[in-house]
């Protein structure tokens, strides 16, 4: 089915915004400039106001302060129906009263689509999400995957200018959403539509999202790339909010500009810092960067005779907890059938992955 | 008139609901219609119209019709169960009523609140022809000046159902017997059960009672109600009871014998301590003017010509105070209604009329029903 | 952005038409009910109504008693009924026919539906003669007619349909998975009626118990026509006085009570029914994890 | 889901069935004998009442009266009700609870206190008496009852649905027309019947604030003062009957609804 892709999507600047419920600051001057045709999906724990802020964009709530450009014109205080974006909701808001055809036309015919015309670009899109044969179903008879892609055609079939997604996909369980991540990320793209998409799963951002823009208690922790956040991340909360990893003291004890020595756990490590020599830091340590094995069966450990505290088998590989001259530190290791909890080991930290934080 | 509100002619893809929209904007569709009709019709009305307020068994189709072919005067009615609610509508104004029936029982009342005007009996060759007694009965006329035309009259005494009870009954006291207990009913409207109680204690004015005369009725009343089975609210109310066996013996009113002609044998008594008498007539309110005033005569004298006393005999079992009406109708009608020597029943009975102190007999009645 | 003006455009037109044409007349009342004969503002009325040894009182609590007895008589027949309908009744087709009957009576003018009950309840009455004819009674039952069950029955006949569609359309709004998991974790479907359906359809009952109560005891047709010598109620009295006895001022201060005392009783029926309906589903139940002491149930 | 047969509520709706339609059976059948006072046993059949009914003009013109008056009154009530309903449940609005109160006063008023009331009322701001005054009086006593049958539903609504509508480009009243009120229609369509039937009813409004208005209620409460004829109990039956094939014929689209809207 040739695809031919909607009009590009238009750039998204939000500049300085904020918003308050009474002295409850949900969103505290957020800046985040989205480029046309990228997905940015907005991660952090339930309560970081990333609802708040994609609500803001959509015209649903009003923001205190700063501006929100679509295109570079300004949408501040517009309500929803003048402002060129549209929302995939998370329970999906279908109109219950509507067919599914009727449902992906609504908004075209709102905006005065002719009749013939908006069926012919609502059944497109049907059939762009696979559900031409279920145009004149009742929305009740749909199934949880079914609706959310009807809901996704919906949204798609004014091509917006922005499309927001409020956890899209969070109503659906485990094996669907895998699917259907990679399926709307592909399809997102091949359509070339700028998308924000907000969700408190690390998992959906990584797979659909070109750069990802981390939020807690209404500040913007930072954005960029996702493999830049978990290589690089900022702050310890984005350390510890993407994947896993622990975070442990050490002191600057010397090395040169390029390559800084930091004794951790009584071992010295390269981290790439300008902290001064003397200067105490915090490190994260990923536990994929930690190789683990018997007491001297590695040639040049990093740390030798550690007592492996614990061994949590999780099929393909298995989580060991390490305790080190007082500090713990996770590592993970493929297989790993033949380490006892108790044993002394000798761990290898891979160049430069510990960061300073 | 129709509505044509945004919600009903809009278009939108409502697939599901749209006959809905369509069964409600034909219904909304006919009011307009049917509305403009009937709000165009009086617009074309013939030149004087007059309104009518009166009981519905007073104003069939084939009473009016005679008066209205013969005058040109077109009578619409207004239809009440009891006087007294068109007299609050007329005291508000603007009620739109040109003549309204009242009787004997209530004239003064409807007097006392301004709503009626006096009429000009010399315009109504039918008045000498009524029956002699009822032309100077009270509540008829006040302030020296004729105000209403009494058309349909009775007495009010026991009756009974001689099948039941098998003996004569002549004495009122028989409705405080407690032989009849549960088979006995009292009239709830117009303080007939206090007028006939007094009748019964031999009080000298029953509609002038004082307010020791009233409590002694209470209390007795009072002691009455265990026996009896229901306060009837109207002659239809009583010709049920009466008819399907409740109750076989009450306090009611002449029309009741109307129900013999259904094998009841329904008896009329002549208690010792008397009966009433009382009348339903025409009376003339303030909103008659000019023309109206010449229609609403012409009606009155209508009411009581030979045409309608008899219609009104045959259809319903009304007795006309119009000795030519009486002519006008066959012979045994006349003899089953009593009108061939209605002097018998006028010479025992007292003119009912409305009672000095309607409140008064209202807060005794109060006391009886709320024992 | 500004809802206000938009839920203000909402609430005017009928706010604007109750205040020239409802409140006015209202106030009126009230104005009148305070004029005795001793000037403009006396309570004479009021001490009248009110005052010991007037037996109005006494009318009163009658009226809201047998307002009240309509309303359990009426949730007694109703609830059950509209739960089979909404919840047992698969075909959507027999739930229209059974709700499109009973509407249909009530198309019927309240007059004529109060009179035929003297034809079922009174001496030669349906009830009596099918009775006598199966032997159950030989002597007909007099009590049936013109008394105070005659009355209740009549007035429930009127009012109960507003109670059977409310709660209907109460109990078809929850969801036929809750009732599903109640019978999975065990719970009989009595149980189930009393604990999940009843409390979740609490609304339902309780708007009912107002829209069966509120023309209840304002009615005059049922205990005049069906009432017999028991037939005196509020309403048949407030007609009197502002009919009979042409007395406006005493008419209106009985209105303003029996406004008063029914707007009392309505707010205390309204918090009841809810509170008993949502009480039906915790007795047992209800657990509260703040007390540290083992599962004390409250 | 399984729904198994649970006999109390069904020997309830049974007995609920039987008692609706008791009154019915007994005055069609005194509806068709000879004597004009209700009692059994029955003593003949005869169509006599049915002949007397359609010979009686009135009972046709008084019909004619009623249903405008009851359809005006239904669409106004409707209109007004919703749009009220819509301002209890949504608007925020300082002293809300007190206005919304004060819309419900009607309901509590005895209904002749109400007629005697609104007549005195358009008498002093002089309003002619007439259609338009029973319409107004009888929209003045229906409206509250419209509104209470919207509120349940409007309570129950997502409004996550309006804001889909608005998110995909509908102005306010159009999500209002397309999403909102189709929504909202069963609740609507019951308001409106029983608007209908509020008026068709009704007596006293209609006696105390119309002038040469004669409602059926008016007529029947009027020829029941010399005892209600069969004429009446007739024309009863009749309505009924047709009502009811009326009711049968529109219960396929009732079914579909009360199915599509679970």
């Amino acid at each position: 089915m040739t695809v031919s892709p909607l009009r590009k999507g238009h750039a998204l600047e939000i500049d300085k915004v904020s918003k308050a419920y009474g002295h409850f600051l949900a969103v505290d001057d957020v800046s985040l400039a989205v480029e046309p045709g990228e997905i940015v999906a907005i991660l952090g724990p339930s309560g970081s106001g990333k609802t708040a802020l994609l609500g803001m964009v959509g015209g649903r709530i009003a923001a205190d302060g700063g501006d929100i450009r679509i295109g570079g014109n300004s949408v501040m205080g517009l309500p929803p129906e003048k402002i060129d974006a549209a929302t995939v909701f998370q329970d999906y808001a279908l109109f219950p009263h509507l067919s599914v055809l009727e449902n992906v036309g609504f908004g075209l015919r709102v905006r005065g689509v002719a009749k013939a015309e908006a069926r012919k670009r609502a059944l497109e899109m049907l059939a762009i999400v696979g559900l031409e044969a279920l145009a004149d179903r009742n929305i009740a008879q749909l199934s949880g995957g079914q609706r959310q892609r009807v809901a996704t055609a919906r949204a798609l079939a004014v091509h917006p200018g922005i499309l927001l997604l409020d956890e899209p996909l969070g109503a659906l369980d485990r094996q669907i959403r895998g699917r259907l991540q990679e399926e709307l990320a592909r399809l997102l793209r091949r359509l070339n539509v700028t998308a924000l998409l907000v969700t408190h799963d690390q998992e959906e951002a990584f797979t659909m999202a070109d750069r990802i823009a981390v939020m807690q208690g209404g500040k913007l922790e930072q954005y960029g790339p996702p493999a830049e956040l978990y290589r690089w991340p900022a702050t310890e909360f984005v350390a510890t909010f993407l994947g896993n990893g622990t975070i442990v003291e050490g002191r600057r004890a010397g090395g040169t500009d390029d390559l800084p020595l930091f004794e951790v756990a009584g071992a010295f490590v390269v981290a790439r810092s300008r902290v001064a020599v003397g200067a105490s830091a915090r490190l994260l340590v990923r536990p994929e960067h930690v190789e683990v094995g018997p007491a001297g069966s590695q040639p040049a450990p990093t740390w030798r005779d550690a007592r492996l505290a614990g061994v949590v088998n999780t099929g393909g590989t298995s989580r060991l907890t390490l305790e080190i001259a007082g500090t713990t530190l996770e590592a993970l290791s493929l297989g790993g059938f033949d380490l006892v909890p108790g044993q002394t080991v000798d761990c290898t930290l891979a160049a430069e992955a510990a960061v300073v934080l | 008139m129709k509505r044509n509100t945004h919600l009903i002619s809009a278009p939108g893809p409502w697939a599901q609901s749209r006959r809905d929209f369509l069964k409600t904007a034909a219904l909304a569709g006919v009011a307009g219609i049917a509305a403009g009709h009937l709000g165009a019709r009086p617009a074309f009305a013939k030149a004087s119209k007059i309104v009518w307020g009166t009981n519905a068994d007073y104003a069939q189709p084939d009473m009016l019709s005679p008066f209205q072919k013969a005058s040109g005067i077109e009578v619409a009615t207004e239809y009440f169960s009891d006087p007294s609610e068109l007299v609050t509508k007329l005291r508000a104004g603007g009620a739109g009523v040109h003549v309204m029936t009242d009787g004997s029982y209530h004239s003064d009342i409807t007097y006392g609140e301004g709503v009626l005007k006096p009429i000009d009996t010399a315009k109504m060759p039918n008045w000498d022809k009524m029956i002699p007694a009822f032309k100077t009965a009270g509540g008829l006329a006040f302030d020296g000046k004729p105000h209403g035309i009494p058309y349909a009259w009775g007495t009010d005494s026991v009756v009974y159902n001689f099948d039941a009870l098998k003996t004569e009954i002549d004495d009122l006291g028989a409705l405080f017997d407690p032989k009849y207990k549960g088979q006995i009913a009292m009239p709830n409207g117009l303080f007939e059960s206090l007028v006939a109680t007094a009748l019964y204690l031999g009080i000298e004015k029953p509609f002038a009672m004082s307010e020791k005369e009233l409590d002694e009725v209470t209390k007795v009343l009072i002691k009455q109600k265990p026996l009896v089975r229901s306060y009837w609210n109207d002659i239809g109310d009583l010709k049920n009871l009466m008819a399907t066996g409740e109750v076989t013996i009450c306090w009611g009113w002449k029309m009741l014998l109307d129900i013999k002609q259904h094998g009841i044998d329904v008896r009329w008594a002549h208690p010792k301590q008397g009966e009433l008498a009382w009348y339903d007539a025409a009376f003339m309110t303030k909103e008659a003017e000019g023309e109206t005033e010449e229609a609403t005569m012409a009606f009155m004298d209508y009411l009581i010509g030979d045409t309608y006393g008899a219609v009104l005999g045959k259809s319903i079992g009304y007795l006309t105070t119009s000795t030519s009406a009486i002519a006008a109708m066959d012979k045994d009608l006349v003899k089953t209604l009593g009108l061939d020597d209605y002097d018998s029943f006028l010479a025992k009975a007292a003119w009912w009329t409305s009672p000095t102190q309607p409140d008064l007999y209202q807060k005794a009645w109060d006391k009886v029903l709320n024992a | 952005m500004n809802e206000t003006w938009r839920s203000w455009l909402s609430g005017t037109p009928w706010l604007l038409m109750i205040g020239c044409f409802f409140i006015l007349p209202l106030a009126g009342l009230l104005l009148m009910s305070f004029s005795g004969e001793g000037g403009f503002p006396s309570l004479d009325n009021y001490r009248v109504v009110l005052g010991e040894g007037s037996d109005r009182p006494a009318v009163l609590l009658r009226t809201i008693g047998t307002a009240l007895s309509v309303v359990l008589l009426s949730i007694a027949i109703a609830v059950p009924a509209a739960y089979y309908l909404a919840k047992c009744v698969l075909s959507a087709r027999v739930q229209a026919a059974v709700l499109a009957l009973v509407a249909v009576t009530f198309l019927v003018g309240p007059l004529v539906r109060t009179v035929a009950w003297r034809g079922i309840l009174g001496r030669s009455g349906l009830v009596n003669t099918v009775l006598q004819g199966l032997g159950v009674i030989d002597e007909p039952i007099m009590a049936l007619l013109y008394g105070r069950p005659a009355v209740i029955v009549a007035m429930t006949y009127n009012a109960f349909p507003f109670m059977l569609f409310t709660v209907f359309l109460a109990m078809k709004m929850i969801d036929d998975r809750y009732l599903a998991a109640g019978r999975d974790l065990g719970a009989g479907p009595a149980t189930v009626f009393w604990r999940i359906v009843l409390p979740l359809a609490a609304p339902g009952i309780w708007t009912g118990a107002i829209l069966v109560f509120v023309p209840t005891i304002s009615t005059v047709l049922e205990p005049e026509i069906l009432g017999g010598t028991s037939g005196r109620l509020a309403a048949t009295e407030i007609r009197d006085q502002f009919f009979h006895a042409l007395n406006w001022p005493m008419g209106s201060t009985l209105t303003i009570v029996l406004i008063v005392a029914g707007g009392v009783a309505i707010l205390a029926l309204a918090l009841v029914t809810a509170a008993l309906a949502r009480l039906s589903g915790r007795i047992g139940i209800a657990m509260r994890a703040g007390s540290t002491g083992a599962g004390s149930a409250r | 889901m399984r729904r198994e047969f649970h006999w109390f509520p069904a020997a309830v709706t049974g007995a609920m069935l039987v008692y609706s339609l008791l009154p019915i059976v007994t005055f069609t059948l005194f509806s068709f004998n000879p004597s004009p006072f209700y009692a059994f046993p029955l003593t003949g059949f005869t169509t006599d009442w049915y002949v007397k009914l359609l010979a009686d003009g009135r009972i046709g013109d008084s019909l004619v009266a009623s249903v405008t008056i009851a359809a005006s009154v239904m669409v106004a009530a409707t209109v007004i009700g919703t749009m009220f309903a819509f301002f209890v449940v949504r608007a925020a609005v300082p002293f809300k609870r007190v206005l919304a109160g004060l819309g419900f006063l009607p309901l509590v008023v005895p209904v002749l206190v109400l007629a005697a009331g609104l007549q005195v009322t358009f008498v002093e701001i002089g309003l002619p008496l007439g259609f338009g005054t029973v319409i107004l009086g009888h929209v003045i006593y229906a409206t509250p009852f419209v509104t209470l049958m919207v509120m349940a539903p409007l309570y129950r609504y997502n409004p996550a649905l309006d804001a889909a509508a608005r998110d995909l480009g509908a102005g306010p009243f159009t999500t209002l027309r397309l999403v909102t009120l189709p929504i909202l229609w069963p609740g609507i369509r019951s308001g409106a019947l029983l608007a209908f039937l509020l008026s068709f009813n009704e007596w006293a409004i209609a006696f105390f604030t119309g002038r040469g208005v004669n409602s059926l209620p008016m007529l029947v409460y009027s020829l029941q003062r010399n005892g209600l004829p069969p004429t009446v109990l007739a024309y009863a039956a009749l309505s009924t009957a047709v009502v009811a094939i009326a009711a049968l014929a529109v219960l396929p689209l009732v079914t579909r609804l009360l199915r599509g809207s679970k």
